[in-house]
């Protein structure tokens, strides 16, 4: 959905400096793909490569292990050279990838993964379910430290395993090389989904020299990769690049384009090095001004698309004063939230109202209040809740003054933009705001102890909309929220094994922190990745990244 | 007399010679080799010597500017050597020496008014709005002047600057003052008044003098008695006019003969001392002037002869004498 | 004898310094004569050493010269810098007065000495280091090749001013500028010293310009000599006849300054009084206020630099014609 | 002829006069320094407009108006505006307000550590010198920027309001900075404690206090000109970096770093050169003046100085 | 001296043990740890609480510090989290390539603040001095990145002739002549502004040091014996000014080696200094110790060179 065009364009009025004739004749398009008008502006840094697209991006840490990946870079490497079961939809929903189907009891406490036959490892080995049994099997180990939770799926007999109160996993079955069964003692929406998309990784390969309690021997193998998937790893520079060679073996045939390199970029440079064609695509920050110089360059398709997460100001619920939700919405209310993402990402973000993004199969606006700004009402609000403007125009209540202590990271841009506008609205409001910057891990450590009223942060989305963000005690829910209705509702979303039914929850969900303000929501931005004109063929989505597509890739000689 | 003011007893001072990339000590330059000698209150030592025979080093040991390497230096009996450091900057004062490079002793950034009245101020001798005046008088008597005060060192001709120094000195108003050539960058006029002032002040304060020169004539005048060194060691002392009249060692000998004289129409003949002169890091043995001796016999060169009263408190060290 | 090796005429040196302007040099004029030993004497201070400075070119507070020095039909106040190197060190070459702070202290005395030989004469390195240490023993220094490698700060004064001495030998200087060359220097030495310098002048024709205090070094070196009172010339003379015939007050009353070894005196004769502020020196004779024949004259006006008999130059108002009354 | 004599004649009082102190003397020569006095002037005219600008401005901390963003300078605005639409030129000014501060008070407080210890170290030598120079290089080990994430996390769990983190920044800019300047005053220590004139020092019995700070340390004067002149930008661009751990200022308030670096993309560099140019003209005239009066003071003090 | 250098080599013993109690402090207190810097939304408690226990992370500080500091005694630096490698793996991955642009820029300011200092102190106040000041403030003025951005707009996206970032182009093969001359493209642009920025300070050093020792003394002897201005200059008064120069030359030691944190990030040069930057923002504990202990033993070993080089440029100063 692409939400209030229209509004968002009126403050480019009186800025002549910055319009282009585009930008005149129509709204800015601020979701989809601005395409390439002119291809033969494509500087010959690019044009030279006949088979190979380089895709800028940070550099990766090596970690190019299923098991093990560190960062979303590494992850990148990982799913072009492994394949699993299941693969995510550009709508966030899984389909089948390895899989030639997946049967689920109807108590969702049985699956059943159906291989598909005749799939090869890049070194011609077969791929089996053994394969997956073992990487199962690994993530249950004691010693495990990737990121995995395997154990929170509840796998018949995990537990034991990890615990060392049993030499198998139970819950784990080969039936024969294509078919592997995994029993769960606790059924949620999104198990199929996670037990589907581990990685395989050939047993033969990596379980040479495994011991249950010694990852060593699979760790060593991190920057050597062999796995089923679309590329293979063929060298790894730290710092500079990842070069990945077509995988002849690929189970969907060869990909078209011979070598993809992951090169790496910087925010800095990033745009000047697709300019130059050092680079035929990249993650550029959409701002008004980026997205004005990649259209002018002409060569290159720029696909714009909302980002997996959103931006928040938390409240201290252990705090007294924001234990009451009219002050919380009073401080929602009196917020010009448009005003700040305007500022920072002129049209290419929305005020958010629910902790969801648009994409999102879950996603609602029904009965969702939209808080637009209103300062008289913020006030009524806070008269309300018993906050009186006092004889130094602060509000008290109970001898306590309305005093805030703001905390914010200061390498977020609309960090910048939120902290004049907020100290104003809040002043106007009657409330004593002071407002630091701090490291990010600085205001994490503030969370988790508790020591903060308001802070700035921005949250990461997962395909599946159950998270443990505002249930009580929810692993993520530091700022102390507990609200019962929403805990029941979450619980009920994450057993509900029904897509459509599961939406019904979440609307009621959505509704009820849109209504109780856990924090203030404000906002989802775009994400941007400009390709180059000559590469087609790439699906990029917020869910789904191009590094899924690579092997449709192709290159416009 | 009783007591001596500054007794010298068996001061060695030996220099490191090193060499490599290490620095390693390779040998010793053996400046000062066992040389005892007292001075008396009130009286004014004359220390003469062949260039780099150690005359400096004494002086500068004497006042511990320099460690020693053995023997001690007593002052009113007391081993300035084994004074902590705060005593002996208590004593400075007290204690002052006139350096030879009058240049190269001056801080080059500051002012002569201040390097001379500074120690004043620091010992707490004087009220800060009087020193001016101190400072001034010091530098009139020293043949300078008001205006010099303001002026920076690279600003003076040598012989100004050997002024300053001796005004330095002065100041202080010292027992004792290691005097390592005063005189020898001022004209003659300007000498005599130096010399004039320091016998002066030795009458008025019973000063006493180490007095380190190379002109014999100065030295005469100036001193009661006088050491003779050759290579680090006493070859000779005695009263000035024992020594002048009846000079027993032959390198003091040489030295008086070699006085240039005034008067263009008079040539004297001159010992002439033929050969190299020998390393104090390796000093010839037995008699270290053997070398160059004009009397010297087999015997010079194997025994060292013994430093010895010839009689009338006129010591030397000379196997003829 | 008769050829000027070098001739300076009204030469001029005045420092600016913030108390003033020093008018170190005040309109000076002599010559030096091929082959011949000057001596220049004066009170301390009175500029000397910056005559000699000013003609290497070699000061570098803020001054102005004016005048002129001839040398071999070139004035060295107007020579470029490329031709003042090629002079300096080779045909003219000077000893410091001040022999610790004139030596590089981190450079090795061999490297010093050797620096003018390379630079100046076509030696190999190795015939300059041969050379070097024949000079440090010919200036009487012991143990020349331990030397030869040490620093500066290791030598005594008198060694260090050896060392300027053989510094400024090495290329056999057509003149030789010596700033007080010996004060640090024994006796004995000493007299090695200007046995030295007398056999260069004797084998090479070099000229000496002597600075010296001691008036026994004057006696011994000097063919003529050049008497100097606070930035003027005021009597110049050959030696025996200045010795013997002194007529400006200062030169006699210097003569009668010099103490001298068996001639016992309780006080040593020294002149009364001080040498005028060179900031405040007006244009009358110098020493009039220290001067015990003084007249009224001498307060007014300055004396010329008359020549009387015997090559006998003096700038006195006793000895002009126009003599003012005594007072 | 004339002419001479009389200005000999004002020199001479001059010279004369008793009282003149070396002080009095330096700040005299300070003022014969054009260059010198230049400098002080821009500095001094540097802190006035950046002290009284603000309040003549008809804008105000903070204004914001997002419908004049990026505008170009105009008869409006006279410096142009920033992406949200505020005042470079006040911005400029209240950014100096920070900067000149920061740049000046932690540059102090690092010279004076960093010149005293270096002088003791080197003036003692043996244990002195082992210890202080064992406990720079321990400063010059350290991490700085876990140690400021700390100090920034110190003073948020403390309350220190936001405002006067600022004071904490100054000191430990300067806490962290002293060491080079330490060690290179010690270096020259070194050499200079071997001269004769410190023999001479000692042979009249002056007090170490004197030695050191009247003898040794205004011969390393230029040395600690240098590093001071070089430390005032430097502290200047750290502050920038610092707001980001909570030590430094906080949004809106401007100082030129943070101004700076908020054009790091190369389309605000290139387009709108006015968000950048205030603010790095600003830092490159402060160092400017500073430099101007450090050599001036550096001449003052220098005896041999040709002028 | 030889005792000096084994004296000051055993003071580094306790130097480092203070050091490495100190840096281990700090990054005790640094608030966070690795787990929350990662910021996973899918972590539950039970799972990091796993995780600090597999890290160690969950031992108090004093037993940590002990484990730690006895296998860095082992030379055994621990393994990095982030990059899962031994720390000085990682350190090797990335450090040369720090190391080649620091080296050459290290060169190329030397040799042009040593000419450029000289010079402005030689004419002192002359148009060139006047110039170089002014060029070496604008540098100063200005942050790193700002500068890097200067030169990338002008030679590699106006003039086109240079890369705008990176070691090498994408595809290159290692090892071939092309690829030489690839990395030398590439270094250029890094080393150019390091060398900029680090010309300024050593400039101003240079100066002063040559101002105040060519109106020295022994300077005007230099002159008097006719030698050639270059060889006063370069021979007599640098000499003298090196004092200065050593003690700079000594923070060159960790500084070849530290990486340059912006510029690196600027140029994408694979340099060690972001990935530093990155182990302190993400609490990579074994890599933030274990890199920092590496500068700080070069750190020390920068000031033991110049100390004992001081006794080789000045023989008057005696360090015991
Ligand atoms: N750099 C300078 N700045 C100002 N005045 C100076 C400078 N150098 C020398 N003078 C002054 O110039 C005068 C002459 O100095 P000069 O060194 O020539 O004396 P001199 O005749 O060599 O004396 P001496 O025999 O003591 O060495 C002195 O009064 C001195 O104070
Ligand atoms: N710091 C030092 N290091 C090594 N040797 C030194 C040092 N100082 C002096 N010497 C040596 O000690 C000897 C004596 O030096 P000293 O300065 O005492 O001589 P001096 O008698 O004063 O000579 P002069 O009359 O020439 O001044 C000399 O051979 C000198 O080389
Ligand atoms: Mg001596
Ligand atoms: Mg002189």
């Amino acid at each position: 959905g692409c939400s209030g065009g229209a509004n968002e364009a009126q403050p480019q009025q009186g800025n002549a400096d910055n319009k282009t004739e585009g930008n005149e004749a129509s709204a800015p398009v601020t979701e989809g793909v601005i395409k390439a008008t002119d291809l033969s502006q494509n500087p010959p840094g690019a044009t030279n490569r006949k088979d190979n697209i380089v895709v800028g991006m940070t550099s990766p840490k090596g970690v190019f292990n299923p098991l093990f990946w560190q960062t979303t870079y590494d992850l990148y490497v990982v799913r072009t050279v492994f394949d699993s079961f299941l693969q995510v939809k550009a709508d966030g929903t899984y389909e089948n990838s390895l899989a030639e189907k997946v049967d689920v009891s109807p108590d969702g406490l049985k699956y059943t993964f159906h291989l598909k036959p005749g799939v090869k490892y890049s070194d011609g080995t077969p791929v089996t379910v053994k394969d997956y049994a073992f990487v199962l099997k690994v993530l249950h180990d004691p010693n495990y430290d990737g990121e995995s939770d395997i154990l929170s799926f509840k796998i018949k007999g995990g537990k034991e395993y990890h615990d060392g109160k049993a030499n198998d996993i139970s819950g784990i079955k080969v039936i024969d090389d294509n078919t592997v069964e995994v029993t769960v003692t606790e059924a949620t929406a999104y198990t199929k989904d996670y037990l589907g998309e581990q990685y395989f990784m050939p047993e033969a390969y990596y379980g040479k020299g495994f011991k249950k309690g010694n990852l060593d021997s699979i760790k060593a193998l991190n920057n050597k990769p062999i796995g089923s998937g679309q590329y293979v790893l063929k060298s790894f520079s730290p710092g500079q690049q990842v070069v990945l060679e077509a995988n002849p073996n690929y189970f969907k045939g060869a990909p078209k384009v011979k070598s993809v390199i992951f090169k790496t970029t910087t925010e800095e440079t990033n745009l000047s090095m697709l300019q130059t064609g050092e680079t035929d695509m990249d993650n550029i920050t959409v701002t008004e001004d980026n997205v004005e110089e990649l259209k002018a360059l002409g060569f290159l398709d720029v696909n714009i698309m909302p980002t997996n997460g959103y931006g928040y100001i938390a409240f201290n619920h252990k705090e007294k004063k924001f234990q009451d939700p009219k002050v919380r919405q009073a401080l929602t209310i009196g917020l010009n939230r448009k005003e700040i993402v305007q500022g920072v990402y002129g049209p290419y973000a929305n005020v958010i109202n629910i902790p969801q993004s648009t994409e999102s199969w879950s996603y609602t606006d029904e009965g969702i209040n939209k808080y637009e700004f209103d300062t008289a009402k913020a006030k009524a609000l806070l008269d309300e809740a018993g906050w009186k403007v006092g004889a130094d125009g602060i509000r008290e209540k109970d001898g306590e003054k309305l005093t805030i202590n703001f905390s914010a990271t200061a390498d977020n841009p609309v960090v910048e933009a939120l902290l004049p506008i907020m100290s104003n609205n809040y002043k106007e409001l009657g409330i004593k705001l002071t407002s630091e910057t701090l490291d990010f891990n600085a205001i994490m450590d503030k969370k988790d102890t508790g020591k903060f009223d308001m802070f700035f942060a921005a949250w990461g989305l997962t395909p599946d909309p159950d998270t443990t963000t505002f249930i009580t005690n929810g692993a993520q829910n530091d700022i102390g929220y507990s609200n019962k209705k929403v805990d029941e509702l979450t619980l009920a979303g994450k057993h509900e094994l029904d897509q459509e039914k599961r939406k019904q929850i979440y609307k009621q969900l959505y509704q009820e922190l849109n209504k109780d303000l856990p924090t203030i929501f404000l906002y989802q931005r775009r994400d941007m990745w400009p390709v180059n004109g000559r590469v087609s063929g790439l699906e990029i989505t917020p869910y789904k990244d191009f590094e899924f597509t690579l092997h449709n890739a192709q290159i416009a000689q | 007399m009783s007591e001596p003011l500054i007794q010298v007893e068996g001061l060695k001072k030996y220099f490191p010679i090193t060499g490599g990339v290490f620095q390693r000590t390779v040998g010793h330059v053996k400046a000062v080799d066992d040389v005892s000698f007292h001075i008396h209150k009130g009286e004014s030592f004359g220390l003469v010597g062949e260039s780099g025979c150690g005359k400096s080093t004494i002086g500068r040991t004497i006042l511990r500017l320099m460690d020693k390497t053995e023997g001690s230096v007593r002052y009113k009996g007391e081993d300035l050597h084994a004074l902590n450091k705060e005593q002996i900057r208590a004593l400075r004062p007290k204690l002052q020496i006139v350096f030879q490079d009058p240049f190269s002793s001056l801080n080059p950034r500051i002012k002569v008014g201040e390097a001379i009245g500074e120690a004043l101020l620091d010992h707490g001798l004087i009220d800060r709005n009087e020193l001016r005046q101190k400072v001034n008088e010091t530098l009139n008597i020293c043949g300078l002047s008001s205006y010099h005060y303001d002026r920076y060192p690279h600003e003076f001709s040598g012989g100004q600057r050997q002024r300053i120094g001796i005004a330095r000195a002065l100041i202080l108003n010292p027992d004792f003052i290691v005097a390592d050539e005063p005189v020898s960058a001022l004209d003659v006029s300007i000498q005599a008044q130096i010399i004039n002032l320091l016998s002066d002040l030795q009458q008025e304060r019973q000063l006493t003098y180490l007095f380190i020169s190379h002109d014999l004539s100065v030295v005469e005048h100036l001193c009661s008695r006088i050491g003779v060194m050759y290579l680090g060691s006493m070859v000779e002392l005695a009263s000035k006019e024992e020594l002048f009249s009846n000079p027993l060692h032959p390198y003091t000998k040489a030295l008086l003969s070699a006085v240039p004289i005034p008067d263009p129409t008079i040539k004297r003949q001159r010992i002439v001392l033929k050969g190299d002169i020998p390393s104090p890091a390796n000093p010839p043995s037995g008699c270290k002037f053997h070398t160059r001796c004009p009397m010297a016999e087999a015997r010079c060169k194997t025994e060292a002869p013994v430093y010895r009263d010839a009689g009338d408190q006129h010591f030397v060290a000379c196997h003829f004498a | 004898m008769e050829n000027a090796l070098i001739e300076f005429r009204n030469l001029k040196t005045h420092f600016h310094t913030s108390n003033g302007t020093v008018k170190a040099v005040n309109d000076v004029s002599f010559k030096i004569r091929e082959g011949e030993t000057l001596c220049v004497v004066g009170e301390s201070g009175c500029g000397k050493s910056v005559t000699a400075m000013t003609m290497m070119r070699l000061i570098d507070s803020p001054h102005t010269s004016d005048g002129q020095i001839w040398f071999e039909g070139k004035d060295l106040l107007k020579l470029n810098k490329g031709q003042m190197q090629q002079i300096r060190g080779n045909d003219i070459s000077i000893i410091f007065q001040e022999p610790m702070s004139s030596l590089n202290p981190v450079l090795t005395i061999g490297e010093q000495i050797t620096e003018p030989l390379l630079m100046h004469t076509l030696m190999s390195k190795k015939e300059a280091r041969a050379r070097a240490i024949e000079l440090i023993n010919l200036v009487g220094i012991s143990r020349s090749e331990e030397i030869f490698h040490s620093y500066p700060h290791e030598l005594s004064g008198g060694m260090r001013q050896r060392i300027m001495i053989a510094i400024a030998l090495s290329c056999n200087p057509k003149l030789l500028i010596a700033d007080e060359p010996t004060t640090a220097l024994d006796v004995t030495i000493q007299a090695q010293i200007l046995d030295l310098m007398r056999d260069l002048k004797d084998k090479l024709k070099t000229s000496i310009m002597l600075i010296t205090h001691d008036l026994g070094v004057v006696a011994e070196m000097a063919d003529y000599v050049v008497v100097m009172y606070a930035g003027n010339v005021i009597e110049e003379a050959p030696v025996i006849e200045l010795f013997k015939n002194p007529q400006h007050p200062y030169t006699q009353g210097l003569l009668k300054a010099k103490p001298v070894i068996n001639q016992k005196m309780d006080r040593l004769y020294s002149i009364p009084g001080q040498v005028p502020n060179p900031i405040e020196l007006g244009e009358n004779c110098h020493f009039h206020d220290r001067c015990a024949h003084c007249m009224q004259i001498c307060k007014d006006q300055a004396p010329p630099l008359n020549e009387k008999e015997n090559g006998h130059k003096v700038a006195c108002w006793l000895y002009e014609k126009e003599g003012g009354q005594r007072i | 002829m004339s002419a001479e004599t009389v200005t000999i004649e004002t020199n001479q009082k001059a010279a004369i006069r008793p009282e003149a102190s070396p002080w009095r003397i330096a700040i005299r020569r300070f003022n014969q320094n054009r260059l010198a006095l230049a400098g002080l002037v821009i500095l001094i005219l540097m802190v006035i407009i950046c002290v009284f600008g603000p309040m003549i401005s008809p804008y105000h901390l903070d204004d914001y108006k997002l419908s004049d963003k990026n505008l170009s300078p105009n008869a409006k605005y006279w410096l142009g505006t920033d992406k949200f639409g505020r005042d470079i030129l006040l911005r400029t000014m209240l950014a100096g307000r920070i900067s000149l501060t920061v740049g000046l008070v932690a540059t102090f407080i690092s010279v004076m550590i960093g010149a005293t210890l270096g002088a003791l170290a080197g003036f003692y030598r043996k244990g002195v010198d082992t210890v202080i120079m064992r406990i720079a290089d321990i400063f010059m080990a350290l991490p700085t920027l876990p140690l400021l994430i700390i100090l920034g996390a110190v003073l948020s769990d403390l309350k220190v309001d936001p405002s006067n983190r600022i004071y904490f920044l100054m000191l430990i800019i300067g806490i962290l900075s002293w060491t080079s300047l330490s060690r290179l005053v010690r270096g020259q220590i070194l050499t200079l404690r071997e001269q004769e004139f410190m023999q001479a020092t000692e042979a009249l019995g002056l007090r170490d206090r004197r030695k050191i700070f009247r003898h040794l340390l205004p011969n390393t004067i230029p040395t600690i000109i240098v590093t001071a002149t070089l430390g005032v930008a430097g502290a200047i661009i750290t502050e920038s970096a610092l707001s980001y751990l909570g030590i430094g200022v906080v949004p809106p308030t401007p100082s030129w770093g943070n101004m700076i670096s908020a054009a790091n993309n190369l389309i605000d560099f290139r387009k709108r050169p006015w968000i950048w140019v205030p603010p790095g003209m600003c830092i490159l005239i402060t160092v400017v003046a500073i430099n101007l009066i450090g050599d001036g003071l550096r001449d003052a003090l220098d005896p041999k100085m040709k002028k | 001296m030889k005792q000096y250098i084994i004296r000051r080599l055993l003071q580094l013993i306790p130097t480092l043990i203070g050091i490495s109690i100190i840096v281990f402090a700090i990054s005790a207190m640094v608030p966070g740890d690795y787990i929350t810097a990662k910021q996973n939304p899918n972590m539950t408690a039970e799972k990091a609480q796993q995780l600090r226990h597999i890290y160690g992370l969950d031992k108090p500080e004093y037993q940590r510090y002990f484990i730690w500091a006895g296998n860095m005694l082992k030379g055994n630096m621990g393994d990095s989290l982030q990059h899962k490698q031994p720390v000085t793996k990682v350190i090797s991955n990335y450090v040369w390539n720090s190391f080649i642009i620091a080296f050459f820029s290290l060169i190329f300011s030397w040799l042009i603040a040593i000419v450029a200092g000289v010079f402005s102190a030689k004419f002192q106040y002359s148009l060139f001095d006047k110039f170089v000041t002014l060029f070496i403030f604008l540098c100063m003025s200005l942050p790193s990145f700002f500068i890097g951005l200067l030169v990338i707009k002008i030679f590699a996206l106006e003039w086109g002739i240079l890369p705008v970032g990176g070691m090498t182009t994408a595809g290159v093969e290692a090892g071939s002549w092309d690829y030489m001359v690839d990395v030398l493209k590439h270094m250029f642009l890094p080393t150019l502004v390091l060398t900029m920025l680090s010309t300024g300070s050593l400039t101003r050093y240079f100066r002063t040091g040559m101002l105040e020792v060519i109106r020295q003394d022994y300077i005007r002897t230099a002159r008097a014996k006719g030698l050639k201005e270059r060889t006063v200059i370069f021979k007599h008064a640098l000499r003298n000014a090196l004092i200065p120069a050593i003690t700079l030359l000594g923070f060159e030691l960790p500084a070849l080696f530290g990486g340059a944190m912006i510029l690196e990030k600027v140029f994408v040069w694979p340099g060690v200094g972001q990935v530093y930057l990155e182990s302190i923002s993400m609490r990579d504990y074994p890599f933030m110790l274990g890199f920092t202990i590496f500068l700080a033993i070069l750190t020390l070993l920068g000031n033991l060179l110049s100390d004992v080089l001081y006794g080789m440029a000045d023989p008057r100063i005696r360090l015991k």
